[in-house]
């Protein structure tokens, strides 16, 4: 165990210390790659440079950033039908926490629709709006409220594959009039942008939501949910 | 000298460290989720409120609690050896 | 390298160090979500770097601000897979850690 | 008979609905600054305030737009006392704290008016809501019980009370320690 | 432009039938690789013709130009990778269409992930950006870490789970020396670099960080640990196809990184390590797997000696004459898809016996010859070309690579290249052995369906076949950019 | 401005750093908890004083976001980690 | 304009104040409860202060009311999580910490 650790610190301080050597001798770069992103911005369709760069001038990466985040919850789909578990344990079923949660709900609905329209021209984008909405299941979850339609295998299958299908086949049909994949026509590049950020939103929201469920959980514990709020002797 | 900066890479550093080094796996956990939400400060430090935004809501928010539950899953005694200061002595 | 240390440089720097201390997490502990926590806060170092890095004495560059934007998610993906995987494991054998690291 | 009430029903729910559709859009044109699209704005809010209908079906309780102001300053008022208690006990190096657990009947009727209270006393000097059990009796924790606890709560009880426009119940006077 | 349909076809395809196997119903899962095969199969060989009539080719996607958008370069090296793609993982389908029905639903997520595993690798073996290569390794990396957890024992849990952590290690030094490079440089694309990379410390750190990466999640000899286990312990087709194709990948990324950066930003010796540690691997990985007593253990561990033949490329390009490195080129590609074929052939047909035998001892394969002739022919078939005997793809692998060194004066390679056939053909026959010998009867061995065996066979056959026929696929490859050098 | 700006920035940081203290001498988890969420309200402060002080807009929706999800760790903790043995029905925590 | 920003700054420093005493607090008080009190009053004075600083500055009326939001969630948020720890400990059974000299007990 000793030597275990005398070997990780060594072998650190030679990897720190060689990175902090890589970072004092490194050249300039004689490419100026924020140059062309702002050169290309114009025909990009959004207004803001990243958004552009994520889900226009390198969209293949977002492509399969979203195959590797749905490929979470294939697994964890595969484990949990491996071994069944007993019923999901929810969470807190405390009155005062639903009220609270019924008005933080629909205001984090509304921030989490607010990033995803930011993205066009301000910091925020798909990604961002679906960690806030799966946020949002997640408390759901964690304030004991049952939503009926998250044991619905089929539709949130389908929602889990939805802006993934959308994104692949925005990206095949404008291959029509014979230009490379994920060619967005610069006269509606912001409408598609807007429509595969949209279905992404929902599918990241709900993939993040569903990582979270299919942790297999414990049985419920049966002093939870019932003394709630009982007097104690 | 940008003090801002200085202090919150070396506290960045620290948190990270005392996340390694916690024997108390839940002291790990919340450092770490202290972590994150230094992180978004960093990123806005760089002028990335993108990045600030993904790792409030990632970093600080869903990490955390999925650490959290599966700390809740280990059903470890955690740490803690007293409630009341008073018992201590 | 002359001249003040600009801020991006700063968390480069940082950067570097919280790779290092992640690397020496991840290699010194066996308990499985520890090691996680090493990998998220090495992570969390290349992106520094990566960003920290391009930006010094050029000013915002928005391709490694998209990069390190799926570089989370990528993250987060490969964590959540590792925290299923590893309950799994658990409840199936009871152990943190993996068989042959005692 | 059944039919109109269901009737009233629906009515009021669209009212209920409609409000909280108002509300939303309020959050909407905050949020979205001063370029806001409301072809976004408008559906989203839609969603969100049936998202809240269905978390929380309409209540009794709505509150008096024109006791708001007076009840933000008795707010504001009470939590600059609040943390102005706290720092002064915290920077007292003899530490002047004398924590008590209180059970105080509510008069409030139950639902939103007690969320209310409950979250209000907490954020109020040296008061803390820790449980309401099932007979409407609320534990709290108090920081000096040399205070008048159960006076500051029944005074938040009445700005509540006047903020819903409700009749406070009957309780018997004074903590039930 | 070639293939301007069938090209992204080779990525979006399988990404699309991933999510509609996920979409299906269980039972239907399997049936879409009827719809898939053939469509990848035409998509592939597209690609192949464009590549004959048109030569290499650089794709852009979304029609932006390369260091502001995603470039895809289809040259020999791609396609023949491409291919050997479709056809090893093909055949697995089909093996494993059949191997499944066996077991629980569960594992019908099988094909999801085959489907995200074949998107990760054709869009590796595309990839010109460095950056897009990370995310292409993760889509590949993950979805065989969830092959390997299918089983969801605990064994396959923890080999999984000790998978996934060598391959996060790995992707995180890879990318750490990405950023280094992004920041030296200012690009990601591979031709941006090779104009603009001089030989420094940033350069050199970040390919260090980057060929350690990709170390560990080829399995090197002292970064193998991870391999046994996971390999060993997975269901039959997913070990083939792992042990065949993903490993492949990292390597593939080495190779290209290696011709791009290498020889001109690295200190000497690198090359020299990295043939030194194949060596090992090839010592080691024989001797372990002579040692193991499971069949598919042994299996596994040839793969991290057979991966170690693969590393004397690097020693044998850097610094020599331009005669001797084509040759190390022609012999280092013909080892890697003979050790894919036969590899792919070795896990199937110890699958086969396996089940024949309902055990995976290799003591108690006693006797199987006379029941199993066709999975052991199949086993031995492959085995030929694991050994390097003539006229199998191996052997035209490792003739080449004696050559190459013999012309480098590196003859040091030859033991290793000598040796390393004998400990194959001790583990290999240790299996044959112990199937021949007469020991008590057994008479309860199952018969396992045919198109098991045939598929081996098929695989193991193509291993002997791709010898024979060596000069055909070594022109293709040789077409492109990839070695422009030579 | 910007100098005051930039100082409530750095006090807000210091601050941030003593509540370390608590989260690393416990001693009970609820403590370390608490101070975890201390961290969350301090760190709104500071990206709302950072969002006028880089004249960024954007990092008030990074503040926003934070608050409406500072309910969430603790919720988890409470609902997940601090609880009941369901076993034995024993404390995690006992008292002393 | 320079009166506005005397307050300002007034109001600023007031707030990092009241963050330093929460922190100080909840260093210094004895248990869990306590150091409730500690983070939810002092905190989110100390936020409310930040922010009507800030509000004297704020350009356009969604700034300020957005400065303000986030002022409202931080405290539902914190006043709920301190319930919710309260709450949690009490049904656990922590008892709460007594001063020496309080002999009510």
């Amino acid at each position: 165990m000793i030597l275990r650790a005398v070997f990780a610190g060594l072998l650190c301080l030679g990897v720190t210390v060689a990175l902090g050597w890589a970072v004092l001798e490194r050249p300039a770069p004689v490419e100026n790659l924020p140059e062309r992103v702002a050169a290309a911005m114009p025909e990009s369709g959004v207004e803001h440079p990243i958004t552009a760069v994520l889900l226009n001038f390198r969209s293949y990466d977002t492509l399969l950033e979203i195959a590797v985040l749905l490929l979470a919850v294939v697994v964890a789909l595969a484990l949990r039908e491996a071994q069944p578990d007993r019923p999901e344990q929810m969470g807190l079923d405390n009155p005062l926490l639903r009220a609270v949660m019924a008005w933080l709900l629909p205001l984090m609905l509304v921030v989490a629709g607010f990033l995803l329209w930011a993205g066009a021209h301000q910091p925020g984008g798909a990604f961002q709006a679906g960690s806030v909405l799966a946020a949002a299941g997640v408390l759901l979850r964690l304030a004991g409220v049952t939503a009926d339609w998250l044991d619905n295998a089929v539709l949130v299958r389908a929602g889990l594959a939805l802006g993934l299908l959308t994104f692949l086949g925005i990206g095949m049909l404008v291959m029509l009039p014979g230009v490379p994949f994920l060619t967005y026509p610069a006269a509606h590049a912001g409408t598609l942008i807007l429509v595969i950020e949209l279905t992404l939103t929902l599918s990241i929201g709900l993939t993040l939501l569903s990582l979270f469920r299919l942790n297999p959980p414990y049985a419920d514990d049966p002093d939870d949910a019932r003394a709630q709020e009982a007097p104690k002797p | 000298m940008p003090w801002l900066d200085l202090l919150l890479g070396f506290t960045l550093c620290v948190t990270a460290g005392l996340a390694l080094i916690a024997r108390d796996m839940f002291r790990a956990v919340i450092m770490f989720i202290v972590f994150g939400l230094l992180m978004a400060v960093a990123w806005v430090r760089l002028q990335a409120p993108d990045i600030a935004l993904a790792e409030a809501a990632i970093g600080a928010g869903l990490t955390g609690v999925l650490l959290l539950d599966t700390l809740g899953y280990l059903r470890r005694p955690f740490g803690s050896r007293v409630d009341n200061p008073e018992d201590r002595s | 390298m002359s001249g003040a240390i600009s801020g991006y440089l700063v968390f480069a720097w940082s950067g570097v160090l919280l790779f290092g201390l992640g690397l020496f997490g991840f290699i010194a502990h066996r308990h499985i979500v520890r090691r996680l926590l090493a990998f998220n806060i090495m992570g969390s170092g290349v992106f520094l770097v990566l960003v920290g890095l391009a930006q010094d004495g050029r000013g915002v560059d928005p391709v490694p601000h998209a990069m390190v934007i799926t570089g989370i998610v990528v993250a987060v993906a490969s964590t959540a897979l590792a925290l299923v995987v590893f309950r799994r494991w658990y409840r199936a054998s009871g152990r943190t850690d993996l068989p042959e690291d005692t | 008979m059944t039919e109109q009430r269901h009737a009233v029903d629906r009515a009021s729910r669209v009212g209920v609905y409609l409000l909280r559709l108002g509300i939303l859009l309020a959050v909407w044109w905050i949020v979205s600054g001063s370029h806001s699209d409301w072809w976004f704005g408008l559906p989203l809010a839609m969603v969100a305030a049936a998202l809240s209908l269905w978390l929380a079906p309409p209540a009794r309780f709505l509150l008096r737009p024109h006791q708001i102001p007076q009840f933000a300053g008795f707010f504001l008022w009470q939590s600059l006392l609040a943390g102005w208690d706290v720092a002064k006990r915290t920077l007292n190096p003899a530490l002047p704290l004398q924590p008590e657990i209180l059970r105080l009947p509510m008069a409030l009727p139950p639902g939103a008016p007690t969320w209310w209270l409950m979250l209000t006393i907490t954020l109020l000097p040296g008061t803390l809501s820790v449980r309401l059990n099932q007979q409407h009796v609320l534990e709290v924790h108090c920081l000096d019980a040399r205070l008048d606890v159960a006076g500051s709560v029944r005074d938040t009880e009445a700005h509540l009370a006047r903020l819903f426009g409700v009749q406070l119940g009957p309780t018997e006077a004074g903590p039930r320690q | 432009m070639i293939g301007l349909w069938s090209l992204p076809l080779l990525f979006a395809l399988p990404l699309a039938l991933g999510i509609l196997s996920l979409l299906a119903a269980p039972a239907w899962r399997p049936r879409l690789i009827f719809i898939g095969l053939p469509l990848m199969a035409a998509a592939s060989l597209d690609t192949l013709a464009g590549l004959v009539t048109a030569g290499p080719q650089v794709y852009r996607l979304g029609d932006w130009i390369a260091p502001l958008g995603i470039n895809l370069v289809v040259d020999g090296l791609a396609v023949g990778m491409i291919l050997m793609t479709t056809l090893v993982t093909g055949l697995c389908a089909l093996y494993a269409r059949v191997y499944l029905r066996n077991h629980p639903t569960s594992t019908s997520f099988f094909w999801p992930l085959l489907w995200f595993l074949w998107t990760g690798m054709n869009g590796i073996w595309l990839a010109e950006d460095i950056f897009n290569l990370y995310v292409g390794l993760e889509v590949m990396g993950l979805a065989a870490v969830g092959m390997v957890a299918l089983r969801a024992t605990p064994p396959a849990l923890a080999a999984a789970m000790r998978y996934l952590l060598a391959a996060l290690l790995g992707s995180l030094a890879y990318l750490l020396g990405v950023a280094l490079l992004y920041s030296a440089y200012g690009t990601l694309s591979m031709a941006g670099l090779q104009e603009a990379a001089t030989s420094n410390a940033t350069t050199q750190v970040a390919l260090a960080l980057i060929i350690v990466g990709l170390l560990l999640k080829t399995a090197l000899f002292p970064l193998h640990a991870w391999l046994p286990p996971a390999h060993g312990g997975a269901l039959t087709p997913v070990s083939a196809l792992l042990s065949a194709l993903v490993i492949k990948a990292s390597f593939y990324i080495l190779l290209r990184m290696w011709l791009m950066l290498g020889p001109e930003v690295t200190p000497d010796f690198t090359a020299g390590l990295l043939g030194v540690l194949g060596a090992g691997a090839v010592f080691y990985g024989g001797w372990m797997a002579w040692r193991q007593h499971h069949l598919k253990q042994l299996v596994a561990y040839s793969t991290v000696a057979q991966v170690g033949y693969l590393f004397l490329f690097f020693p044998l390009v850097t610094n020599t004459g331009p005669e001797a490195a084509r040759l190390a080129w022609d012999g280092t590609l013909m080892m890697l898809f003979a050790h894919a074929l036969a590899k792919a052939a070795l896990f199937l047909s110890a699958g086969n016996l396996i089940l024949a035998v309902g055990s995976p001892q290799i003591s108690h394969l006693i006797g199987i010859s006379r029941f199993r002739p066709m999975s052991l022919f199949s086993f031995g078939l492959a085995g030929v070309s694991l050994m390097g005997l003539p006229p199998s793809g191996g052997f035209t692998g490792k003739w080449l690579l004696l050559h190459s060194a013999l012309l480098s004066g590196q003859w040091w390679w030859l033991i290793v290249l000598f040796l390393g056939g004998l400990l194959s053909a001790a583990y290999i026959f240790k299996v044959f052995r112990m199937s021949f010998r007469e020991g008590p009867q057994i008479d309860r061995s199952v018969t396992p369906p045919l198109t098991l065996d045939v598929v081996a066979l098929l695989l193991a056959a193509s291993a002997i076949l791709i010898g024979l026929t060596a000069h055909v696929p070594l022109h293709w490859l040789r077409l492109g950019m990839a070695f422009g050098a030579v | 401005m910007n100098g005051l700006l930039e100082t409530v920035a750095l006090l807000l940081l210091v601050t941030l750093v003593l509540g370390l203290i608590r989260i690393w001498r416990g001693p009970t988890i609820a403590d370390r908890m608490l101070a975890a969420q201390l961290f969350g309200t301090t760190g709104v402060g500071l990206l709302l004083v950072l969002a006028e002080l880089q004249q960024i807009a954007a990092l008030r929706d990074v503040a926003l976001v934070l608050a409406l999800l500072a309910v969430m760790a603790v919720l988890a903790f409470v609902a997940r980690v601090w609880r009941r043995h369901p076993e034995d029905g024993t404390e995690e925590d006992p008292p002393a | 304009m320079i009166l506005i920003e005397l307050l300002q700054a007034l109001l600023l420093l007031a707030g990092v104040g009241f963050f330093l005493v929460g922190t100080l607090g909840i260093l210094r008080f004895p248990d869990v409860y306590t150091r409730v009190h500690a983070l939810t009053k002092a905190d989110n004075l100390g936020l409310g202060l930040i922010v009507f600083g800030l509000l004297l500055g704020a350009g356009s009326v969604p700034v300020a009311l957005k400065l303000l939001l986030v002022w409202g969630l931080a405290l539902i948020a914190s006043a709920t999580a301190g319930y919710l720890v309260a709450r949690a400990a009490r049904r656990r059974g922590v008892r709460p910490w007594r001063a020496r000299n309080w002999e009510n007990g």
